[in-house]
């Protein structure tokens, strides 16, 4: 990073405390299809501290993605939402959506999966990356187009005071989720939300975006949530983990205390499904079955059917409680095995 | 992405039972079907049975839809005519099906030269507003049934040759094509096999959406004189012959008029409903273009 | 652009070629002599010979086509065989009536079907929704010309308030104008209306379902500049075809409505046409229309090109 | 590097494969020769567009060639007419990315895996049909009532089993397996992965393993190439290509993919490349990567380097190729320069 | 004389601010030369803008028009006009016996329509501008008929003929001149200030085409139109009834027929024509296309003409049209009747034809063309029977010789019999009336005893106009003349 960066105006100064930017307690979100009640999300509950960086894992359908939707009142209209939600100092889930609305655009940013589909086709990036600015922080139309191309040089856009007025479509994949970024980063949000950010980039690219992100993170100290389904991508960023299955979170703790020593079965058949480099000629640790359908879930751990271990059968009936096992670190189950 | 259970079949047949107006449309559809057979043996009274001393009677007991300007029973009339209507609608709509979809599918599936000009005709066809097009083929063949058939069958051609040829490129580009490719399957065998079936979707709704189009395009052309001759009843044929004499005797321009409406809305419904659950993207060109004269 | 503009002209040129083949080969399908069928009691050999002449019927087809090609593109379309005017003359004289009858319809059914169609979508599933569905429905299936029966009866024959039907110039009477196009327009309008308020609907339906969408309302934008600012504008575009094409069909297509309210516009002029077997006129305007509509719909591409930034590049 | 030993058992010899498009012409594949060899798998990475599905589809002669022949079982099949090459396509199969995208929706999948047998008449009968469906069915792992289902029934592991059965229907010599994996979740990724090794130790099967998940590939691969932008910058065994990649670019991927391990991630130094993979319409001159290559000289510019070898069984088209050991994730040696996140371009 | 009859109501304004009449007529004029339209929608204008020679009263006698008076040579074949002086066309240049002259050369050497009604002059000449002189090859008793029975034999003007503009800018001498034309919509007259006659009072009349006879009548009363001819049938007998508007009839000059093709079998026997003479109920017919508004007639000549001849040998019996029908041999007769959509009438009629025919056995397939391939179909002689009308007649020459002699223009069913032959050529050029009539009265029995046409009836002519018109009169030839006409404010 060049000397760019240094015009970053970054007026606010934020306090570094243990204060959580963003809490979710207790949400379960419950979606109304034509076959019947999906229950998308259930007793979800964590929090994202300031300057720190909460990553979300799982398999599709595990509801990363509807966790936060629900949590930003961006949830699908057919979805039905309890829990507690605070955001800053603010009990989201008390506000009339106007409010709402209004804390979340200024407070929040957020980068979606497909860069291809999330910006709007038909207006210029320069106009879209600051619109929210204009809306929330009063800016003229001018200003904002300053802003546009200052907050597009931050995220790396060659002749960003060229570009500002060009179309998507004139961007490439890597470029346009710099633009989602950079229209993230508008309003100095207080939390950045990344769902899949680099799942539909080449791996040069995906490195270029965490690359990116991590070091607006130190620079701007803003706590970022991060949706992924590799793991990989989660050593690297994330401070705290938490791991879905069918809608719930089976384990949740420091990212070196879950790699270090994964409890729950989920969790460890995940890092040990991926191919390792010297067990070459090895089977995989493969899990056997497939993810259960949110429509029809078990009664006690979603994993049970195909867990390899099933070695305490109340797993099977009963709903788990989600137990502390160190540091922050907590499991939904009531297997105790070996760890590590 | 959970799997689902269902066929496509009990799916049609699932969400067209929940949806009202889809049920209410294949109610009157049946009906009108049985009505189209049996019509002559339904009929309380002959449909050319003329009766000067009956001229112009308003609804009754003896004639529910009362009489026209020559004494012939309304509803009589009305019952046959569904079958003329009923078979305009199929003949027509057969004649641009096949067509249009021979010349869809070759023109998709080959692509090329014979691509270009095949949909170029097409195009030629398209430039013309559809009864415009219908009254000019009738105009130069000379007005009747048959030729009323033809026309409307030629008018609605390019529909079908363009929703084929569309999705023929669409599935000929999708992966399990290319599968099938690899397998070493024939050119003949895939287009049976695997561009047909999966195209029948948009076709089948477009159908029935253009059945709706034909009964009111030849309604149209009877109304303008130029469709079925009398004395074979048709509706559109009636309201042209009534015309004359709505002011005095509503029931003239009413009954034949609804039984038109009815017709097309049912088909309408039904169409619509397919296309909810077969094809819920396909906006029909027949929306994107002129679908009623 | 200007590339992207001139594939577009050419490409419609060459339809408009297949267009004049099909409407000259028009006339040669008619069965026996189209000249003397058309001059009928009013037979007379010269009249008869300068329009078959006229007409060129006596040489070889290609060469028949090649002159009535040339005469098209200059503007000759021929003379009439019942007035024996040119049939330009004729087919132009009926445009305004044609084209302010088409543009009121299409006014009309844009005020209906934007506030319908836009608010059934966003509020999908509500009264209006409801609503909207079932009006266009019936737009879809009602005979405009039934409508059109029914309008007369009740707004010209028992409230009296409108004529039921005749053609007043804009130019010469813009009030009596308006009272005689109000009956012909609403009739047609309604039709268009409910295609476009499908249209509208599905088109803003599927934008609402669209990624920038929740981008947009992730910004915390307010409703009101989601609905305008994101939805409206990508979903509005593809409308504006779709509003083109009706413009474009109502300019030829109106053929019943015009008949039944005696409105002196292209429409009429084609029945009558045809009633008179003046295939000349018949063919001119008949060309016109296809001409209109190839250019209106050249027009809207253009317009849609400018519109939606990522046609350009194509 | 083609040679024309019998244990090949399908090559391209120097191909190029070109798409007009309005845009200009896109040179998917321009100048790739690779041989398969009887009972190996060749694994193909490279990032999304460098032309690896396009190499994968000339060898079934699904893609006509701009230049260049296509050999399989030793018959140089180039230039042979549809008709021709229906008969040969038993030989080769393929298994594409999206298992959902790739069986026709309509059909069951007992009828998408009979497809080969009927198309090529390897059934008697119906009976002998269904007996060896159910064969197949079993071979994959699925139930033989799995027939009766269609492909929107099942879980996506299950349509790629069906995929795969169906492949080997035809009882092929190659099979090429378009990114088998990437559209699945990671726990359903490893239950295919040993499948398909299962079967090629069962059935003596020869890959192309094409996939952009380095880790999967290293895992499956007896051999390895690397594409960019149309062309092979490098194939070796893949303890070579993993630990001593000579190609920058190689390096640069390698060092892209995070490792599910904190601690080294959080040391490890990635090779940032700036910008992105050029268009395929207008490459750059001389070398085709020297526009993101971190150690990029004037002389890249001007030659365009082919494939020469930089080690046993390893080659490298570089003019400076990297010397050096990579270890656990870092990267060292020349190729540690660290780029520039934003780039300078 | 009914062509001057003044209306005094309107009379304190003589001489112009009459206001516009609007008026309601059926169709669009196809053009607006005289010699060469043969549509009556044409004539209702022309009428207006054009002279004829001489033309019919009311009771269709000729009288004085732009000949003032007019001589026969004792040979009766030379005639010498005298016109009238001072007359302008409207664009101001004097008719002279030039025009006439120029005007029924035309008509003569190009073959018009109404040639035939010269077939036997031999020369027009006009010796100075006020004379015309017409030369005869035979005795023509029913000339003036021929050179001012309508505004087909109009004087024209050379200058606009030759223009062209005569098609859609006639330029005539008659009373009101054609300033505008909304193809499609309407035709606009003002008052000619050049008229000869008295001036007229309207200042001008407009012509709109209201093709629907309920929308005429509600813009009659509406108050849009003031005057029209199309009215909804069946609602004129209650309309007469009323005082506002003012409706009125008269027993028309045309009839309407069927004839039967009797170059084919089984129709060239007259009894099977006779027969269905039998099987027709004319009430019943005349009921279903007229709504009762005519008058069912055997013959072809209406009941208030001079030469009116009673004679109704058909009466309705279908018993006896089977038994004839059996004897001649015929059984299971299926009949190709074909109508035109021109004329609705036809259609409807026809549909009653059927069901009437349907009880003595014969079948009848209804064949609705449009009229100009009905009138091609008709050349051809691809027909069983068709139905159609003869309309404008004056002189009884005009009701037969065309239809039914063997050499006639309009005998397209093949009519023969030497004798109506003989009678109808002895009658065109005996100039005793009285003989004139005997000849005719002998013919049409023939005619009808033949069947050659199966007479129908003679229509009404209904017309209906606002309370505010005044010097209107229904004439019975259907000329629509509304010099005289004026309208209150
Ligand atoms: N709009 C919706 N309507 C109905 N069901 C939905 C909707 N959106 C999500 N779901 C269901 O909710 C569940 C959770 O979905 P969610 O998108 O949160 O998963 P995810 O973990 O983000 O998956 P991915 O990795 O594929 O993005 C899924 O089973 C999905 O099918
Ligand atoms: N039919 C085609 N027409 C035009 N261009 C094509 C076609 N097929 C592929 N291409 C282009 O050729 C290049 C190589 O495509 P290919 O699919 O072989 O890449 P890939 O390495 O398989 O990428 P991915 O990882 O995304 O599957 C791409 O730029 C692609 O856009
Ligand atoms: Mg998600
Ligand atoms: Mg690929
Ligand atoms: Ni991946």
């Amino acid at each position: 990073m060049s000397e760019r960066t240094e015009r970053m105006p970054s007026q606010r100064q934020r306090p570094r405390t243990d204060s959580s930017v963003l809490s979710v307690d207790d949400l379960t979100v419950t979606v109304g299809t034509r076959r019947g009640p999906a229950r998308a999300v259930a007793g979800v509950s964590w929090q994202v501290r300031q300057g720190e960086t909460f990553a979300l894992v799982g398999e599709s359908g595990s509801g990363k993605s509807m966790t936060l939707l629900a949590a930003t009142g961006l949830a699908p209209r057919a979805a039905t939402v309890t829990g507690r939600v605070r955001l800053l100092d603010n009990e989201l889930t008390a506000l009339p959506d106007d409010r709402r609305r209004k804390l979340r655009g200024r407070h929040v940013g957020f980068v979606f999966q497909d860069p291809m589909t999330s910006l709007n086709p038909v207006l210029p990036v320069g106009r879209q990356v600051t619109e929210g600015a204009e809306e929330h922080l009063g800016l003229t139309r001018r200003a904002a187009r300053d802003r546009a191309v200052e907050l597009l040089e931050l995220v790396g856009i060659p002749s960003a005071a060229q570009r500002v007025d060009a179309y998507p479509h004139q961007f490439s994949g890597g470029m346009r989720q710099r633009v989602a970024i950079a229209m993230a980063l508008a309003c100095e949000p207080d939390l950045l939300i990344a769902d899949e950010p680099t799942t539909a980039l080449d791996v040069t690219t995906q490195a270029q975006i965490i690359e990116l992100v991590a070091d607006l993170q130190t620079r701007l100290g803003t706590a970022v949530v991060w949706v992924t389904h590799d793991l990989g991508v989660v050593a690297g960023i994330a401070d705290t983990v938490a791991v879905m299955y069918g809608g719930r979170i089976v384990e949740q703790g420091p990212v070196d205390a879950v790699f270090d020593t994964p409890t729950h079965p989920y969790t460890r058949a995940l890092l040990a499904a991926r191919p390792d480099p010297s067990r070459r000629g090895e089977d995989l640790v493969a899990i056997p079955g497939a993810p259960p359908s949110p429509l029809d879930l078990p009664p006690g751990c979603a994993f049970w059917p195909r867990c390899p271990v099933r070695a305490d059968p109340r797993c099977e009936h009963e709903l788990p409680p989600l137990t502390p096992v160190g540091d922050g670190h907590t499991v939904r189950t009531f297997y105790r095995g070996e760890t590590g | 992405m959970s799997a689902t259970t269902e066929s496509t079949g009990r799916r049609v047949l699932d969400a067209l039972r929940r949806d009202p107006l889809a049920v209410g449309g294949t109610i009157v559809l049946v009906l009108l079907v049985v009505v189209g057979v049996a019509g002559p043996w339904l009929a309380p009274a002959g449909v050319n049975d003329v009766d000067v001393d009956q001229m112009l009677r308003p609804p009754s007991g003896a004639h529910p839809f009362g009489t026209d300007e020559l004494g012939r029973d309304v509803l009589s009339r009305v019952l046959v005519a569904a079958r003329v209507s009923l078979q305009v609608g199929a003949v027509s709509v057969g004649i641009a099906l096949v067509a249009g979809v021979t010349l869809g599918l070759f023109a998709g599936y080959y692509r090329g030269w014979l691509d270009s000009v095949l949909m170029r005709c097409m195009d030629v066809l398209f430039a013309f507003p559809v009864l415009l097009l219908a009254v000019a083929i009738v105009a130069v063949l000379g007005p009747g049934l048959l030729t009323a058939m033809v026309a409307i069958g030629v008018v609605y051609t390019p529909i079908f040759a363009r929703i084929t040829r569309a999705g023929v490129l669409s599935v000929r580009e999708q992966v399990f094509v290319r599968a099938a490719v690899s397998i070493g399957a024939s050119d003949v065998r895939i287009m049976r096999r695997h561009v047909l079936p999966n195209i029948a979707a948009p076709l089948i709704v477009q159908t029935s959406l253009s059945l709706a189009f034909a009964i009111l395009s030849e309604a149209a052309l009877s109304f303008l004189g130029l469709g079925i001759q009398p004395p074979a009843p048709a509706w559109g044929r009636m309201l042209f012959d009534g015309r004359g004499f709505v002011t005095d005797a509503w029931w003239l321009g009413v009954f034949p008029g609804a039984a038109i409406f009815l017709t097309v809305l049912a088909f309408n419904l039904v169409g619509d409903a397919l296309r909810d659950v077969l094809d819920p993207r396909q906006l029909t060109l027949a929306e994107a273009r002129r679908s009623t004269p | 652009m200007a590339r992207f503009v001139l594939r577009r002209a050419l490409q419609s040129a060459v339809v408009l070629i297949g267009v004049t083949l099909v409407v000259f080969l028009l006339l040669q399908l008619v069965p026996g002599d189209p000249v003397r069928v058309a001059l009928g009691t009013r037979f007379d050999q010269q009249t008869y010979d300068a329009l078959r002449e006229r007409a060129g019927l006596d040489q070889p087809l290609p060469v028949q086509y090649a002159s009535y090609l040339g005469h098209a593109l200059t503007g000759d379309l021929g003379v009439s065989f019942r007035t024996g005017q040119p049939v330009s003359q004729i087919v132009l004289e009926r445009l305004p009536a044609t084209l302010s009858l088409a543009v009121t319809a299409v006014l009309f059914a844009l005020l209906v079907a934007f506030p319908l169609g836009i608010v059934a979508a966003v509020r999908s599933g509500s009264a209006v929704d409801h609503a909207a569905r079932v009006f266009s429905q019936f737009g879809v299936s009602v005979p405009d010309f039934w409508m059109g029966i029914m309008g007369i009866l009740l707004f010209a024959g028992v409230l009296g308030w409108l004529p039921p039907s005749g053609y007043v110039a804009l130019t010469e009477d813009p009030g009596r104008w308006a009272t005689h196009v109000a009956l012909p327009a609403v009739t047609v309008g309604l039709v268009t209306a409910s295609i476009l308020t499908r249209f509208i609907r599905s088109s803003v339906l599927e934008v609402l379902s669209a990624d920038y969408v929740r981008t947009a309302e992730a910004k915390g934008l307010r409703n009101r500049v989601v609905i305008v600012r994101h939805v409206l504008r990508n979903a509005l575009i593809p409308v504006v075809t779709v509003v083109a094409v009706q413009l474009a069909s109502l300019l030829g297509g109106v053929i019943v409505i015009e008949v039944l309210f005696a409105w002196p516009g292209i429409g009429r002029l084609t029945f009558d046409a045809v009633q008179a077997r003046d295939y000349p006129v018949l063919q001119g305007a008949v060309l016109l229309v296809a001409a209109l509509f190839l250019l209106v719909n050249l027009l809207v591409d253009i317009l849609y090109a400018r519109l939606d930034p990522r046609i350009t590049v194509k | 590097m083609s040679d024309d030993t019998p244990d090949v058992v399908a090559e391209l010899d120097d191909l190029a494969v070109h798409f007009p498009t309005p845009a200009g012409t896109v040179r998917a594949v321009d100048g790739v020769s690779l041989a398969v060899r009887r009972g190996e798998t060749l694994g193909l990475v490279g990032e999304s567009g460098s032309g690896k599905s396009t190499a994968g589809l000339a060898l079934l002669r699904l893609v006509d060639p701009s230049a260049g022949r296509v050999r399989v079982a030793g018959a140089d099949v180039t230039r042979w007419s549809r008709r021709r090459l229906r008969a040969t396509r038993r030989h080769v199969a393929m298994v594409f990315q999206d298992p959902q995208a790739s069986l026709d929706p309509r059909r069951t999948v007992g009828d998408s895996i009979a497809e080969p047998l009927v198309v090529h008449r390897l059934a008697a009968s119906g009976t002998a049909r269904r007996k060896r469906v159910a064969e197949l069915l079993d071979l994959v792992g699925l139930r033989a009532d799995t027939a009766g289902r269609h492909p929107h029934e099942l879980s996506g592991g299950q349509r790629q089993r069906v995929g795969v059965a169906r492949a080997l229907a035809g009882e092929p010599d190659l099979i090429v397996l378009d990114e088998p994996i990437a559209s699945l979740d990671l726990s359903v990724q490893a239950q295919i992965m040993n499948l398909l090794r299962r079967l090629q130790r069962d059935l003596g099967l020869t890959y192309l393993f094409i996939a952009h998940d380095l880790a999967a590939v290293e895992h499956m691969s007896d051999r390895i190439a690397v594409m960019y932008l149309g062309r092979i910058v490098e194939t070796g065994p893949p303890e070579r290509i993993y630990r001593r990649p000579a190609h920058p670019y190689t390096a640069a991927l390698l060092s892209a993919v995070p490792v599910a391990d904190p601690r080294v991630e959080r040391q490890r130094r990635r090779i940032v490349l700036t910008g992105d993979i050029p268009s395929p319409v207008d490459p750059p001159s001389g070398c085709r990567f020297r526009t993101r290559c971190p150690q990029a000289r004037p002389a890249c510019a001007e030659t365009d380097p082919a494939l020469a070898v930089v080690g046993p069984g390893h080659e490298a088209a570089c003019l400076f190729p990297l010397d050096g050991e990579r270890d656990g994730g870092g990267v060292e040696g020349s190729a540690t320069d660290r780029a520039d996140v934003a780039g300078t371009a | 004389t009914g062509g001057e009859a003044v209306d005094v109501g309107g009379g304190g304004n003589a001489g112009g601010a009459g206001g516009v009449l609007n008026a309601a007529i059926g169709g669009e004029p196809d053009q607006l030369d005289p010699h060469k339209t043969s549509a009556y929608y044409s004539f209702q204008v022309l009428e207006n803008v054009y002279d004829t020679l001489v033309e019919p009263d009311a009771d269709l006698k000729m009288v004085p028009s732009l000949a003032t008076k007019w001589t026969t040579s004792d040979d009766q074949l030379t005639w010498t006009f005298t016109l009238r002086e001072g007359v302008k066309f409207s664009d101001g240049s004097p008719l002279t016996s030039e025009d006439v002259v120029y005007s029924f050369e035309r008509i003569i050497k190009e073959k018009l329509n109404n040639a035939y009604k010269f077939a036997t002059v031999k020369s027009v000449t006009g010796p100075d501008p006020a004379t015309v002189v017409v030369t005869l090859s035979a005795p023509t008793p029913n000339l003036l008929a021929n050179l001012g029975g309508f505004k087909g034999v109009a004087i024209v003007e050379k200058s606009n003929v030759e223009s062209g503009k005569v098609k859609t800018a006639p330029v005539g001498s008659g009373p009101f001149t054609v300033a505008g034309y909304t193809s499609g919509d309407s035709i606009k007259l003002v008052r000619n200030d050049a008229y000869w006659g008295e001036k007229p009072k309207l200042d001008g009349v407009t012509f709109t085409f209201v093709k629907d006879p309920t929308v005429a009548l509600q813009n009659l009363r509406s108050g849009q139109v003031q005057w029209t001819d199309n009215l909804p049938p069946q609602q004129v007998k209650s309309l007469q009834d009323g005082d506002d508007p003012v409706v009125k009839s008269a027993a028309s000059t045309d009839y309407w027929y069927v004839a039967l093709n009797e170059a084919r079998k089984p129709f060239d026997n007259p009894e099977v024509r006779r027969a269905i003479g039998y099987a027709l109920d004319r009430e019943a017919i005349t009921k279903a296309a007229k709504f009762g508004l005519a008058t069912v007639n055997q013959t072809a000549i209406p009941k208030d003409s001079a030469f009116y001849y009673d004679y109704a040998p058909y009466s309705h019996d279908p018993g006896k049209a089977k038994q004839m029908l059996g004897q001649a041999g015929v059984g299971n007769l299926t009949m190709d009747l074909m109508v035109t959509s021109e004329y609705p009438e036809t259609v409807s009629a026809a549909q009653v034809i059927a069901a009437q025919l349907k009880d003595v056995g014969i079948t009848v397939k209804i064949r609705t063309l449009d009229f100009a391939q009905w009138l091609d179909e008709q050349a051809k002689g691809n027909f069983d029977g068709f139905m159609l009308g003869w309309l404008g007649n004056i002189d009884p020459d005009e009701f037969y010789y065309a239809q039914h002699h063997s050499g006639g223009t309009f005998n397209f069913h093949k009519y023969k019999n030497p004798a109506v032959d003989k009678l109808l050529d002895d009658a065109r050029t005996q100039t005793d009336q009285g003989a004139r009539k005997q000849a005719y009265e002998q013919a049409a029995k023939q005619i009808v005893d033949d069947a050659s046409y199966l007479y129908l009836y003679n229509p009404d002519v209904v017309q209906g106009w606002s309370k505010k018109v005044s010097g209107y009169e229904v004439r019975t030839d259907r000329a629509i003349r509304f010099r005289s006409v004026a309208l209150a404010k």
